[in-house]
């Protein structure tokens, strides 16, 4: 047991925060940080220069134009782009449909839809849950029905993050409705563009437009976007979550948020005049979390190792998770405690394109969206009680 | 000892309750957020003349109903209930507590006016560097020959945009922190050298910054003896604290009922999700923090009369408690509601909103917490 | 609404007060507060004495020999006993078996019994567990069969509290095997010096003999000692279960035990050398736990006054109970954390008899057996989760 | 970065979890509890001839095995599951420590004795007032012609009723509280002027008062520098926690497997317990807790020969999350258990008991959480 690098580990780790330092673009940065909204090109813009470099897709194959990396390579890319508080590269396309394409798809498929989920000139978004389904996703009604060498689909879909972006989106769809449940399903690719698709926005808590309704409404899409077998769509789903669920732990990112929660704790005064992280409530409140965090890095690394109970991703991913979202969420709870009144006003509701500076410090302003909006995460991705059920089920075995 | 409510306090909860499930569901509330202003003010009107519950705080001599803390209690529940954004606290508990305080040609002017419905006070205690300490500001006010001159930034005042007066708290001695110097003010929001940067909040109130550029506010809008006001201010504070909790309490309840409803409709695999047991237990434990939320607010109304220091140890015992359990509750009920408890399109989001800010709303549980510690230490000094 | 006591009532508590300064005997003051186990004739006493005031049974109607007083005197009644940390007076016949018999019981049984549950000349045990039961209590086995004027009794009960010392014990026997779990269930009163009853103790973890089995072989057991009609007993358990739960909140014991708790916080010293109540963090477990009383206080003076949801003793006493033993519980974490290192000498395995002083101070020898002792209060009359499902199903519909 | 064990490693864990499996079950265990004296010599005697695992951490030039901290959390993992009663941190990891930090005649004759199960160390570093604080001590030794004569009254000394040494810290200058002036010294427990209070701790173990009487401990009994000791006391005790940090991961995950065993079997309203969706997710949560506490000892394990400071933080994180999960673990167990749990009939009541023992065992959350702390402000200042 060791918990040093090897130099090699170093040099790398030397070389991704160089590159990070040298290439993030100015006008992005500081936006992660205090949770800003982010435009299509803002999100591109990283996207592009991580392309450029080969290293936008680190756990792709190399074959598919992975940069072939060891797991501890890309733990220390993670950690470094987390450091540096870069925004993150949308998963939707690297880490959701990319792996499915290139696991489950033809060449035909591989070679047209691989380069350009790389690039970034496809923007892809995911079509799974629908209204009323909510963590009980095999329950979905979307039809698909076979009319020649098109599949025709009708239905509504529902949490489709970005998709007011997106170009390509993919679809769980029912293509056998006697089917049980979980099998039935299929997995296919919709050009955003087709006829009969609308994309309505939902607005959450904090105001934000992140994620939408997408209405499908006979639909043609040709047999050939279809990824796998007809009714095997459950097979690439699994798949997909599974690997969604990696890195879901958020560790760096949480590092990154607790450093930032603590400037706000130094610039912010308690009741006393002193500054919030002197007092010892706050602080406390604050190491906990620090203990809490350190917890779940090792268990991540414990899992990384094949250590903890399991092996590979599966099961015990949804520890990480649960606690992860656990500790993403405090973090946002004590940002908002930590700003007092100033949690209050609400900036969004300024005019676009206005230039009045916010009410009260330039840190406070989306304290309570951020909160509100990080809610989220212990419902998405099958909420905490889901994951609660898996590990009862998968590692306790009842 | 006695729990029961009396005749007219039954009758002031029901005739607001009826009005505000006819008037004020959730469609209705989301209609005057989007006004102009940000609010209907013939609600306001309606209070008065409608309802005429305006009053009910008031002493019959002034043309009140002659009630007292509990009637203001019961009318802050079901504004909770209802997450209604009207400015009862500000206008009716503290503005009109300070002017009975007062007395006198203020008190003889203004409170009819209250009850009438035109008169909307907004109370400015807070500053960017006070936190939840209403000693620490640094607002100034000097006597000269016209009156008084006030200059300083007071943050986050809740109704201002369209109060017609404010009642201020500024030094007229002393240095930031320190409980001697403290004065109270009641100034007419016209006054000029006051301006205002208008704002709404996350949970749907309309709010300003108000700033303060040697502002005349004539010789009479001292309330009480000069630089001694912070009794006055610790009690004003502990009622509004009270009605909070009265507040919190009724919209606890509501939101409790909100996930309980969607719980029983809502399938999920196939039964609702009522039906899951660590649902049911999360929905139980919802209900023991609304229902200690309930309690508390009768505590620390009934025990706002006592001696200061039982006072404050009700209040902050109050406050503490269900800052809390307002939180517990509220990211139970969007957990429960799952994605649509996020959006802007239910109910459950908005009561969720309004009372993450309720927790912190005259102080969050540290500073509550901290105020009953000061006591304790004290009591065994 | 109001909070005042009437003048009554103040001249009621005062001579309350009165009489158990100059009565409660002196060998038993403190006993209470630290903790000690307390010997058969140490329990009497103080039962014999508010027996022969006419105050042993608060509760009772006065044709019985109740004293007659309001549920406001009965408040002030405890609150006053509490206060005065005065040992409890034993449930089992007073508040358990004696209301059973005077709302279920014969004119005879009534007359043959009630007197000397007053008096304490008999001291009653409850045998309603089962091993294996829990909180399934209509589970039960024990059988009855009826033979001329005699049931005929076998099985096993147990969590027998203080069996050892009983005169008498009332038991839930099976009289109909064929009936469904609830029904067909006998509520009897069997002499404990009966042939074939068998006591045998259970040692809990802090090292106490509280509890016990009973094994019942082949007793006989005369049919005039059964209460309410055969096959109806669940009529009395129910009945009973209720009105058990009447003041498990326990706020006044817990009142006490706060006090206590501060006393020995400020006895003790932090790692600083200041008084433990002086450290910012104990102080605040303290106030916590202080506004969780009054928030139970308040909400218990509300079901008195029947303004909580729903009315009377009945499921909103589950509340009471749930709360009520999570701060008792939460009493006695905080001051085995209080003690530090002294909680962990063993004292209770000296020989009986010893007068070696116990290591360390005085307030430290049973912090942590009754931090172990008291777990059982979340576990037994009616585990908090049955509490729960209770609320969900009584209050909540579901 | 690398998680796996060493070959080594795995059969040290293989071998002693074999043997305490078949030689230390939980009624073998009980047996040993009741015998004079509170325990079996001979088990202590098996570990150093039968499975030769005491020489673990000693350098092979001491006749060690040549292994680390690593080694050391193994074992303490492995007695952890077993809840021994064995005195390996106090003699192997503590004692061991100081003897091969003093280096010279002390370790050259002592560590063979400890690897042969011939010398049993008690480590006394607590006092009556101390609460966790190694400093706030007030033993004094004084040099004399014959060597140092110590005074004071070292409390809760773990192993002591039968240990062959004692390491004791002991105040050469300096008041209470201050770090310059502790020494560390090492006596032979049968010296003229100690004497003992024995007694059994709840959870099974003996320990001892002990009083130093003007207790004269020879020329030799100095460990390190006069007065210097807290640099390497703060270690030691920093190793002591982060070993029991591994004993109480492998507490919560036998406790956690106890539980999971019995809810499986246990049947209530005619199912196992285990299919009740609170009670499952109970258990998941207790899984969560253990997990992550084996997490935590591998963290402070591996950061042990780090800073000081870095130590310092690694341990008291540590620490500071497995006590609170282990009163979470245990209470949970036992209530799963219901009333069976609160009896001394079942192993899983003897976990719980050693559980909250372990909890404050080196500092309980307060003082690790605190101790972060101060880090936490002198890195900012």
């Amino acid at each position: 047991m060791d918990l040093a690098f090897t130099p090699e580990e170093r040099a790398f780790r030397d070389e991704v925060r160089a590159f990070i330092a040298d290439n993030y673009p100015a006008e992005l940065r500081g936006k992660q940080d205090e949770g800003e909204e982010l435009g299509k090109e803002d999100m591109l813009s990283w996207h592009r220069i991580l392309y450029r470099k080969g290293w936008v897709a680190p756990a792709w194959p190399t074959e598919y134009g992975g940069p072939g990396w060891s797991a501890t390579q890309r733990y220390i890319f993670s950690e470094e782009l987390a450091r540096a508080d870069t925004i993150p590269v949308l998963p939707f396309g690297i880490n959701m449909v990319g792996p499915v394409i290139y696991t489950f798809g033809t060449p035909a498929q591989k070679e047209r839809f691989l380069p350009r989920i790389l690039s970034g000139d496809d923007w892809w978004c995911q079509g799974y849950s629908e209204p009323g389904a909510g963590s009980d996703l095999a329950s979905l009604r979307t039809r698909a029905e076979r009319v020649g060498d098109h599949y025709v689909v009708n239905g509504q879909k529902t949490w489709t993050t970005l998709a007011q972006h997106a170009d390509w989106g993919f679809f769980l769809v029912r293509t056998d409705p006697a089917a049980k449940p979980q099998e039935g399903i299929s997995f296919l690719l919709i050009d955003m563009t087709s006829p009969g698709v609308t994309v309505r926005p939902i607005i959450t808590l904090g105001g934000e437009h992140e994620v939408n309704e997408v209405w499908l409404e006979n639909v043609k899409v040709p047999v050939e976007n279809r990824i796998f077998e007809e009714n095997k769509g459950w097979t690439c789903a699994k798949f997909l979550l599974a690997h969604e669920r990696t890195g879901i732990a958020g560790v760096a990112r949480s590092k990154r948020g607790i450093e930032r929660l603590k400037g706000i704790a130094r610039a912010e005064l308690d009741d006393t005049g002193q500054p919030l992280l002197a007092n010892p409530f706050f602080r406390r409140k604050v190491a906990e979390l620090e203990c809490d965090l350190t917890a779940l890095e090792f268990t991540e690394l414990r899992t990384l190792a094949g250590e903890a109970s399991g092996k590979g991703p599966g099961p015990e991913s949804s520890l990480l998770k649960v606690k992860g979202t656990e500790i993403q969420q405090r973090i946002t709870e004590l940002v908002l405690e930590a700003v007092g009144q100033y949690g209050a006003p609400y900036f969004r509701a300024f005019p676009e394109g206005s230039n009045e500076s916010p009410i009260g410090p330039a840190h406070a302003h989306r304290a309570a969206p951020t909160y509100f909006n990080m809610r989220k995460t212990s419902i998405y991705g099958g909420s905490n009680e889901i994951q609660r059920n898996i590990i009862a089920k998968m590692v306790l075995g009842l | 000892m006695d729990f029961s409510f009396t005749e007219t306090q039954g009758m002031l909860r029901d005739s607001l309750a009826r009005y505000l499930r006819e008037r004020y569901d959730f469609d209705s509330r989301q209609k005057m957020l989007a006004m102009p202003g940000g609010r209907d003010p013939a609600i306001w009107k309606a209070f008065a003349e409608e309802l005429g519950i305006l009053g009910a705080g008031f002493p019959e001599e002034h043309g009140g109903l002659g009630g007292g803390h509990v009637d203001h209690m019961v009318i802050m529940e079901e504004l909770g209930r209802a997450i209604a954004i009207e400015p009862y606290l500000d206008t009716c508990i503290v503005g009109g507590g300070a002017l009975l305080a007062a007395g006198g040609d203020h008190a003889a002017t203004l409170i009819p006016g209250i009850i009438a419905g035109d008169v909307i006070i907004a109370f400015a205690w807070a500053e960017p560097k006070s936190r939840y300490n209403p000693a620490r500001i640094e607002t100034r006010a000097t006597a000269d020959g016209a009156g008084w001159t006030l200059s300083g930034h007071k943050s986050v005042v809740i109704a201002a945009p369209y109060a017609t007066h404010v009642l201020v708290t500024a030094r007229t001695g002393g240095a930031s922190g320190e409980r001697d110097g403290v004065s109270l003010f009641l100034v007419e929001a016209g006054t000029a050298g006051i301006t205002r940067r208008d704002y709404p909040t996350v949970d749907g109130w309309m709010a300003s910054e108000l700033f303060f550029e040697r502002a005349n506010v004539g010789p009479h809008a001292l309330l009480g003896a000069e630089g001694q006001a912070m009794g006055l201010v610790d009690e004003l504070l502990d009622r509004a604290t009270a009605a909070t909790c009265a507040e919190a309490a009724g919209t606890m309840r509501r939101l409790h009922e909100l996930t309980l409803d969607y719980a029983k409709q809502r399938q999920q695999f196939g039964q609702p999700i009522s039906k899951f047991q660590v649902i049911q237990h999360r929905l139980v434990d919802m209900l023991m923090e609304a229902e200690q939320a309930v309690s508390m607010a009768y505590q620390a109304t009934l025990r706002l009369d006592l001696r200061a220091a039982e006072r404050a140890r009700a209040v902050s015992q109050a406050k503490a408690k269900i800052a809390k359990g307002a939180r517990f509750l509220g990211q139970s009920a969007i957990q429960i509601h799952g994605g649509i408890g996020i959006t802007n399109e239910l109910a459950a989001g908005h009561y969720f909103k309004r009372l993450t800010m309720l927790e912190s709303r005259y102080g969050d549980q540290d500073h509550h917490l901290a105020r009953l510690e000061a006591m304790m230490m004290a009591e065994a000094a």
